[in-house]
């Protein structure tokens, strides 16, 4: 069963003007399906998790934007919408693992408070046993000491991992991993990312992985899915997109990806990388045409004027992007 | 130490009198013993070294005295004493009454603790220690003990004052010997008599207990079976505490008169005081050596605003050193009404111009308000004040030894007793650098005071003592303010007793009314 | 190390500043009263200084010796409990002093109690609304309890309560032994003494409960569904009451100053209306020994309120390995 | 002479040791990487040779100079060594003009304002930012340039060595590059000795000569990135190699049937 | 000048910091403005005491007839003036105490902050009374004693701020440059730790006219003839049977005072440093 999202915008209020930093975002991950949603800083990737589980920031406001999820359809413009798939439907994990649990309780008072979530009619001994079998599932040496301790003696990976117990526990339909290993050393990433698709094989799960790292996505993602400043320029399956990227901006990002074996010069000095100049445009007052344009090194006049369609790319009827180059004349 | 040293002039602020009027009070109080307050704590109980009037006070209850002081006069009757004759100007033999029993099993009272208790002022505590009080028996020269019962005493020279302030008072205290022997230094903390009454209990800062002494064998038994002193050091609040029926028997101040009068079931005692204020000039120091700077001081000082605008126009405004009614009193002494025009003539005669004087009180609201009106009176004749207000710790201390010379003009409070020669003696040459803050000097004052000692004829003590009034007159290094004045509320039930000083209170003579 | 040797060293660490700190007191208290310009003695003594009396005392007080031995003098007697005795009323110092101290810590303890139930439901009421016109109502509320001075207070208190309606008594601390009564004394003082805390705690509750529910680990409860008020009355409050407990030290500092003015208004025994009086009789030695309690008890109180604050929050024993 | 070297250099915090016994040389004129993930030592090393963090043991030179901890060792060493912050943005004093951070240099090098003045016209230029930048508070200008700012205020010092922490962390990849190129340009023009820390292996293998790779206060091992990174040694090497994320090794994405794991990392 | 504005702007643009500014500008124009309007505050006239508010006095007069209107905002004068004078010398003096301890090595910190403990063993009023009664009175004795009582709390801040800063790139930045450790204090440090200390000293503002207004209650504040909000309110209770307005008059300007500048301390917090913990 699919997950959708449709036409999600959501509107930041700012001491000067209106952000508009979603516009028109839609996302489709089928269960058990990975989707990496790509994007450099300010192109509210996070946001778009936010709205999902309702937890955006007080200046923030839903403009419009369904989400589907087993079955259900959820007004996004709802306050609270969302709310009873908290800790059941959802699940999410967050980008820092050092803030994201409470440091005066211990790991498994707050693993048990999801259970109580979960599965209300539990007494605690079963919720107790239930944690320390996440706890194990996460490869958690030594469970039952893990439930007594305390957050800060705990390592980072070994807190997203308790962060990953609690998402195991909850059996959501569909896992946000937000940005689950910037935090991390790059050892200790590769770990917690096959945590989260042991989990995701577990529970049979739909995850959406919120990423600035394309070699993250490439790796571990079945679909991609590109927003820049706030609109999704490109989405299909990773195999697709990397070989024929539909959007200069995917291209682009791919160039500047600085990979472990490129080849390089014998003088150090003379290997250079990969920029995309200019920056990025203001969203509270969004330019006509092509968000992109402007930075882009394939645009024409027309590109400025017209704010382009979703095309469709190659034959892969998955494969799409927003781009004038692509539109069949 | 005669002053009035805890005396807590600090006012904490509390009343409602603006809306007492309408207070109905809720509960009728059903006591059959009195509830009192006192301001000051019970600092030490041994008569000798007592601190304050409470003490005394509990002291003359507690214990027996040779003669007692009747309810409410100075004239006195036999207590421990069955007889007392006088044999000649300087002798004195007293038999006591048999079976007078010290509490705590110390035994009878026998002519032989009369010695000891009296020794004591004449050769000091057990270390050879001057006790503070000494001075209240300087008059006596020795105690013979002639019988169990039985004893002589021997004075220096014929004195009145003996008596007054030192038999019959506190310090007249007859102590067990043995009990201070046993007790030793817990003397201060513990009272050993043979009187009306016994301190029953005492918790320091909070409250004691007098209780009837079921073993008393003399004339004055108790009325109450306990007499029960809360220690509130606040004028105000004591009175406050008096009006929600939490006490039976306070003092209050000057101020609150009309409400006090308005108080239902309650009777307001007034009494007017023996006490001497008045504002004292140095006269070694500086410019203020000149006779004619302390007149016109005296001249340009508003004593009836200062009565008017500190005391409330409640005191009445007092004329010279010994109060009406007191042995001595010179009633056609002169009153300084102000006269701005005789004080800056005054002040042109001397030449000099820009004085400035300090003026140094206590910081109790009543000594501030003396001293801003003194303040701005000066101002008017060009004497320019500058107020220095002390915490009675540091102002006791500031006339001892050479501190003393630097004091300027210093609004002074001394507590009288009945004999003239208590009042007279702290202007003495001897007390400069002690008492006499004026560090006036005169050798004829001097001699008249000795002379009124060893007097015994009322008349010429009389003429002496009104002598003596002119000669500090004459000096201008005095100026008196207020004999001052006691206000007192009592439930209608209660009927209290005091010596006609209004402060020392006869705990023994508390009755029903 | 592990946990409980953690705790160990914390408390350890923290006992050793203590010393240091009790040490440092001593020292400043000694030479506060001793540098006091004039002759020690006679402002001690006042009225009372005859020469043999002052000889005494300058003996007694080891005042005749040099500097260090002085210091070592106090600094034994201090320790132990021994403050000699009172040239006024001749009872032993520590006497006088623990005659008034369980009023004292009453008075206290109760106000801080009082200052806690009242102060952290309004706290916690005022941050699950923040912005509303409860809130705004509560926080002028709170900082107009602050900022009304504890005499005001008192005093209106005293006015209304005790004189108005006779529902409590004037003065005093109570009749003795009577607990009912003695309690009914407290009322008045405590709700004096404990209104500006009542505010400030209220105050800090709900900032620091603002500042906790702004946390990321909130945000992880809400994503899992807790419900809002396991979140604000569990997990935030747990954590928002570490800078509470924080400032309780300094509070039981500050009660017992301000106790000064209310033992003085409601004429209650106690150490505050000891120390003013022994001031104002230039009484040292007392004054000195009060104010070795006080600090004694305001160290203690620190201690404790570490303790707490170790049990409530792990990292803080934790941390500092 | 080498430009910096450390020998047997030990630092404890508490229980920890952050460098335990590293010696490394670092040589003149060549770009140096220093590797390790979070609590491996390499920013206490790099705050070490800047001579921010005393040793417990050991000596480090610069130059030849062992690096004293006194105001004048560090008056001379300010010629010869200068830092590029994590957050260059963030090295500027944020509440003074840049256009006084610059003549601080001045002050130090107790040189004419005018010949400084020159100097930072013509770096200004060459790393180009606009001469009117200087006028402005460090954050009235946009983090490229702070960036730069920086930078320019480091080289106006003519150091001989630059020591870069992290200099790409927190930056997007479409700008990174920027920076990056920025430092080879200094690197080859001035003539410099450039240290960079980092935990992106991919870049360090790009930018740098040598390297070393630092785990827990040790050096792993070290020496010419081609062959470090081509056949490393060490077990550790080959697994930071191993875990990197590559675009390039993009296959079908993983199951988690044969997932290998190596459980948490210790405490 | 145009940060003083834009901090005001900011100020004013909600609500409780316009309360603030209000009562904060109330207080002060009665201070200042009201003593050129009215009589001599120590005039006396033993014949106008207690005289009810009219016209020719305001708010009627005390036991010797002096203008309690005059008296008041003279001593409302008297006391922000202590308050303000106490406030700037504290947070000078803790500021540049608690730089030096923060950046300075570790003994002499250790040293520092064991002062600061030692000071603050003692509870601030008592210490102050002790302090006052020991070493006299007096308004140049009062700042100076009140003044150590408060020293720590800036010297805490600005020594917790220093040593944040310490390790921030900028100040590493400086050090590397060989810049002289004076100007790094000068230049660098005390404008960045000055805005917290700013905060605190305004919060602090209303605390200290509060303990004026106590210490003088107590007797240890100002002399006569001078007046300040705590020995009015004394001098008020003194004779509430007499009047209850002088006492009402002083206990509402001292709350305004207090709660002026505490609602316009928390503005300024929130302006000026949005996460500085909140009351103090």
């Amino acid at each position: 069963m699919a997950i959708s999202v449709r036409n999600l915008s959501v509107d930041y209020s700012l001491p000067h003007g209106t952000a508009h930093a979603l516009r028109d975002v839609s996302l489709e991950i089928q269960k058990g399906e990975l989707l990496g949603l790509v994007g450099e800083s300010g192109s509210g990737k996070s946001t778009v998790a936010f709205a999902l589980m309702g937890l955006l920031a007080n200046n923030a406001k839903v403009i419009s934007g369904t989400a589907k999820i087993d079955g259900k359809s959820f007004d996004l413009t709802k306050p609270n919408a969302t709310a009873a798939l908290r800790g059941r439907g959802m699940a999410m994990i967050f980008q820092d693992p050092m803030l994201s649990l409470n440091p005066v309780f211990t790991v498994g008072t707050q693993l048990c408070e999801v259970l109580r979530r979960r599965s209300p009619g539990s007494d605690r001994k079963t919720r107790i046993g239930m944690a320390e079998d996440a706890l194990d599932k996460v490869k958690l040496s030594n469970p039952q000491r893990r439930m007594g301790q305390y957050p800060h003696e705990l390592s980072g990976g070994m807190r997203q991992r308790v962060v990953i117990a609690m998402a195991l526990l909850s059996e959501p339909a569909l896992l946000i991993a937000d940005e689950p290993t910037t935090a991390l050393d790059v050892t200790v990433e590769a770990q917690i990312m096959r945590e989260i698709i042991g989990l995701r094989d577990r529970i049979g799960c739909a995850v959406l992985l919120i990423t600035h790292s394309l070699g993250l996505v490439t790796e571990y993602c079945d679909k991609l899915s590109v927003l820049y400043a706030g609109e999704r320029l490109e989405s299909g399956t990773v195999n697709e997109v990397q070989q024929q990227p539909g959007h200069p901006y995917t291209r682009m990002l791919f160039d500047c990806e600085v990979q472990i074996d490129r080849e390089r010069h014998a003088d150090a000095s003379e290997n250079r990388f990969t920029v995309i100049a200019g920056e990025l445009p203001d969203t509270r007052q969004r330019p006509p045409g092509c968000i992109f344009n402007g930075r882009c090194d394939v645009s024409f006049a027309d590109c400025a004027v017209v704010d382009p369609g979703d095309y469709p790319v190659g034959n892969d009827t998955e494969h799409s992007a927003r781009c004038l180059r692509l539109e069949t004349p | 130490m005669r002053m009035k040293l805890d005396r807590r002039t600090f006012l904490a602020g509390s009343s409602a009198l603006a809306i007492l009027p309408y207070v109905s009070f809720a509960r009728a109080a059903d006591r059959t013993n009195p509830i009192i307050a006192l301001d000051a704590d019970i600092g030490n109980l041994d008569p000798g070294n007592r601190v304050g009037t409470t003490e005394g006070n509990i002291i003359r209850s507690v214990c027996q005295t040779l003669v007692r002081f009747e309810p409410g006069k100075t004239t006195w009757t036999n207590d421990a004493a069955k007889e007392i004759k006088q044999i000649s100007d300087t002798e004195f033999v007293f038999e006591l009454n048999p079976g007078q029993m010290f509490t705590g099993g110390f035994g009878e009272m026998t002519a032989d603790d009369v010695k000891y208790s009296f020794d004591r002022y004449i050769n000091g505590d057990k270390n050879g220690k001057k006790l503070a009080y000494a001075d209240d028996l300087k008059a006596l020269k020795s105690v013979e003990v002639t019988g169990k019962y039985t004893g002589k005493l021997i004075l220096k020279h014929p004195s009145a004052a003996l008596w007054l302030i030192g038999i019959c008072d506190a310090s007249g205290a007859i102590l067990s010997k043995k009990a201070i022997e046993q007790l030793g230094d817990k003397i201060a903390t513990t009272l050993i008599g043979s009187g009306p009454m016994t301190l029953k209990e005492w918790r320091p800062k909070e409250q004691f207990v007098l209780a009837a002494n079921p073993d008393y064998k003399g004339p004055y038994k108790a009325h109450f079976e306990a007499i029960t002193g809360k220690i509130i050091p606040e004028r105000k609040t004591s009175f406050l505490s008096y009006q929600a029926k939490e006490l039976d028997f306070t003092a209050f101040d000057a101020d609150q008169l009309d409400t006090a009068k308005g108080l239902p079931d309650t009777r307001v005692i007034d009494i007017p005081g023996i006490d001497y204020t008045w504002i004292g000039i140095n006269v070694q120091r500086g410019d203020l050596a000149d006779l004619k700077v302390r007149q016109a001081i005296r001249w340009a000082i508003d004593v009836d605003a200062i009565i008017q605008g500190a005391y409330s126009g409640a005191s009445s405004r007092a004329k010279t050193l010994l109060a009406p009614g007191l042995l001595g009193n010179w009633a056609d002494a002169p009153l300084y009404t102000r006269d701005l025009a005789k004080a800056k003539a005054l002040l042109v005669e001397t030449g000099k111009t820009g004085l400035t004087f300090t003026f140094t009180c206590l910081n109790d609201a009543t000594s501030l308000a003396v001293a801003q009106i003194a303040q701005a009176n000066l101002a008017e004749v060009g004497i320019m004040l500058t107020i220095n207000a002390m915490d009675s710790g540091a102002y006791w201390a500031l006339g001892a030894d050479d501190a003393g010379k630097d004091l300027e003009l210093t609004l002074i409070a001394y507590t009288s007793k009945f004999d003239p020669s208590f009042q007279t003696q702290w202007f003495l040459a001897s007390q400069i650098g002690l008492w006499n803050w004026q560090r006036w000097n005169n050798p004829e004052f001097d001699k008249l005071h000795q002379e009124g000692l060893e007097t015994l004829d009322k008349a010429k003590r009389e003429e002496i003592y009104i002598k003596m009034q002119k000669l500090l007159d004459e000096s201008a290094s005095c100026i008196w303010v207020t004999h001052g004045r006691h206000f007192f509320v009592d439930a209608a039930w209660l009927k209290p007793m005091f010596l006609p000083n209004g402060k020392d209170w006869q705990f023994e003579f508390f009755d029903k009314a | 190390m592990n946990r409980s040797q953690r705790t160990a060293a914390f408390i350890a660490s923290r006992l050793a500043s203590v010393a240091l700190t009790i040490v440092g007191a001593t020292l400043l208290l000694f030479l506060m009263v001793r540098l006091v310009p004039g002759d020690f003695t006679s402002v001690m003594l006042g009225p009372r200084a005859t020469p043999e009396l002052r000889a005494q005392i300058t003996h007694d007080m080891g005042l005749d010796r040099n500097m260090i031995e002085q210091l070592w003098l106090f600094a034994s007697r201090a320790a132990t409990g021994n403050f000699g005795e009172d040239v006024v009323s001749r009872r032993p110092i520590l006497d006088i002093v623990l005659d008034v101290i369980p009023n004292t810590l009453a008075l206290a303890f109760s106000a801080l109690a009082l200052a806690l139930i009242v102060g952290i439901p309004i706290g916690v009421i005022a941050a699950l609304k923040p912005g509303s016109w409860l809130d705004s109502g509560l926080a002028l509320l709170s900082i107009s309890f602050i900022t009304t001075p504890t005499l005001v207070v008192s005093v209106i208190l005293f006015l209304i309560f005790a004189i108005g309606l006779h529902w409590l008594p004037v003065a005093g601390a109570g009749e003795p032994g009577d607990i009912a009564d003695r309690l009914r004394h407290l009322i008045l003082p405590s709700v004096a003494l404990a209104l500006g805390w009542v505010g400030y705690i209220s105050r800090l509750v709900r900032a620091a409960l603002l500042d906790t529910l702004a946390e990321l680990h909130v945000r992880t409860m809400r994503a899992y569904g807790v419900s809002e008020y396991r979140i604000v009355g569990l997990y935030a409050l747990k954590l928002a009451l570490v800078p509470v407990v924080s400032i309780l030290g300094i509070g039981l500092g500050d009660l017992i100053g301000s106790s000064v003015v209310v033992e003085i208004i409601f004429a209650r025994s106690g150490i505050g209306s000891l120390i003013f009086n022994s001031i104002a009789q230039r009484n040292y030695p007392v004054v000195q020994a009060c104010v070795v309690f006080i600090v004694a008890f305001y160290i203690v109180a620190n201690l404790v309120v570490d303790m707490i604050n170790a049990l409530l929050d792990p990292r803080i024993s934790g941390a500092r390995r | 002479m080498d430009a910096i070297s450390i020998n047997n250099a030990r630092l404890r915090f508490g229980e920890t040791a952050a460098l335990d016994g590293v010696s490394l040389s670092i040589p003149q004129n060549k770009c140096f990487g220093i590797v390790g993930e979070s609590g491996s030592g390499k920013t206490t090393l790099m705050r070490a040779i800047l001579g921010l963090q005393k040793l417990d043991q050991g000596d480090i030179r610069i130059l030849g100079n062992p690096l004293v901890h006194s105001r004048a060792a560090r008056k001379q060493r300010a010629n010869f060594i200068q830092p590029i912050f994590q957050d260059p943005a963030a090295s500027l004093s944020p509440r003074s003009r840049i256009r006084t951070l610059m003549n601080e240099v001045a002050t130090v090098l107790k040189e004419p304002l005018a010949t400084t003045d020159e100097r930072l016209r013509v770096i200004l230029n060459r790393l180009g930012l606009s001469q009117s930048v200087v006028d402005k508070y460090p954050h009235e200008i946009s983090g490229g340039q702070a960036r730069r700012v920086a930078i320019a205020r480091a080289l106006l010092m003519r150091p001989s060595i630059l020591v870069a922490d992290e200099p790409t962390a927190g930056l997007d990849v479409s700008v990174q590059g920027d920076l990056l190129n920025l430092l080879q340009d200094i690197r080859r023009s001035e003539k410099i000795t450039l240290v960079v820390i980092s935990h992106n292996l991919a870049i360090v293998r790009l930018i740098a000569e040598n390297a070393i790779v630092m785990r827990a206060g040790k050096v792993v091992e070290g020496g010419d990135v081609g062959s470090l990174f081509r056949s490393p040694r060490e077990a550790y090497t080959r697994e930071l190699l191993a875990a990197w994320p590559s675009i390039t090794q993009a296959g079908p994405p993983a199951r988690l049937v044969d997932v290998q794991d190596h459980g948490e990392l210790g405490l | 000048m145009s940060g003083l504005v834009v901090t005001l702007k900011r100020i004013c643009s909600e609500r409780d910091g316009r309360l603030g500014l209000a009562f904060t500008l109330a207080i002060l124009v009665f201070a200042l403005v009201g003593p050129l309007v009215s009589p001599d505050p120590n005039a006396i006239n033993i014949k106008a005491r207690f005289a009810q508010p009219g016209l020719t006095h305001l708010l009627g007069t005390d036991n010797l007839g002096r203008d309690l209107m005059a008296r008041t905002s003279v001593g409302t004068r008297y006391a922000l003036t202590l308050a303000v004078m106490i406030v700037v010398i504290s947070s000078i003096i803790g500021s540049l105490i608690g730089i030096v301890a923060g950046i300075a090595g570790a003994w002499i910190d250790r040293a520092v902050m064991a002062v600061f403990d030692i000071v603050n063993a003692f509870p601030p009023l008592i210490l102050a009374f002790a302090l006052i009664a020991l070493y006299g009175k007096g308004s140049a004795t009062f700042v100076l004693l009140v003044t150590v009582v408060f020293i720590p709390q800036f010297g805490r801040m600005a020594r917790a701020r220093a040593q944040t800063l310490r390790n921030l790139s900028f100040i590493e930045a400086e050090r590397m440059l060989a810049v002289h450790p004076v100007t790094i204090v000068v230049r660098h440090y005390l404008p960045n730790v000055a805005g917290p200390i700013i905060v605190l000293a305004s919060m602090n503002l209303p605390v200290v006219i509060a303990f004026e207004a106590s210490l003088s209650f107590l007797g240890f504040g100002v002399q006569p003839p001078k007046s300040s909000l705590g020995t009015l309110i004394k001098d008020g209770f003194m004779s509430i049977n007499q009047s209850w307005w002088p006492t009402v008059a002083a206990a509402l300007v001292l709350a305004i005072a207090t709660l002026g500048a505490t609602l316009l301390g928390e503005a300024l917090r929130r302006v000026i440093d949005p996460k500085t913990a909140s009351v103090s």
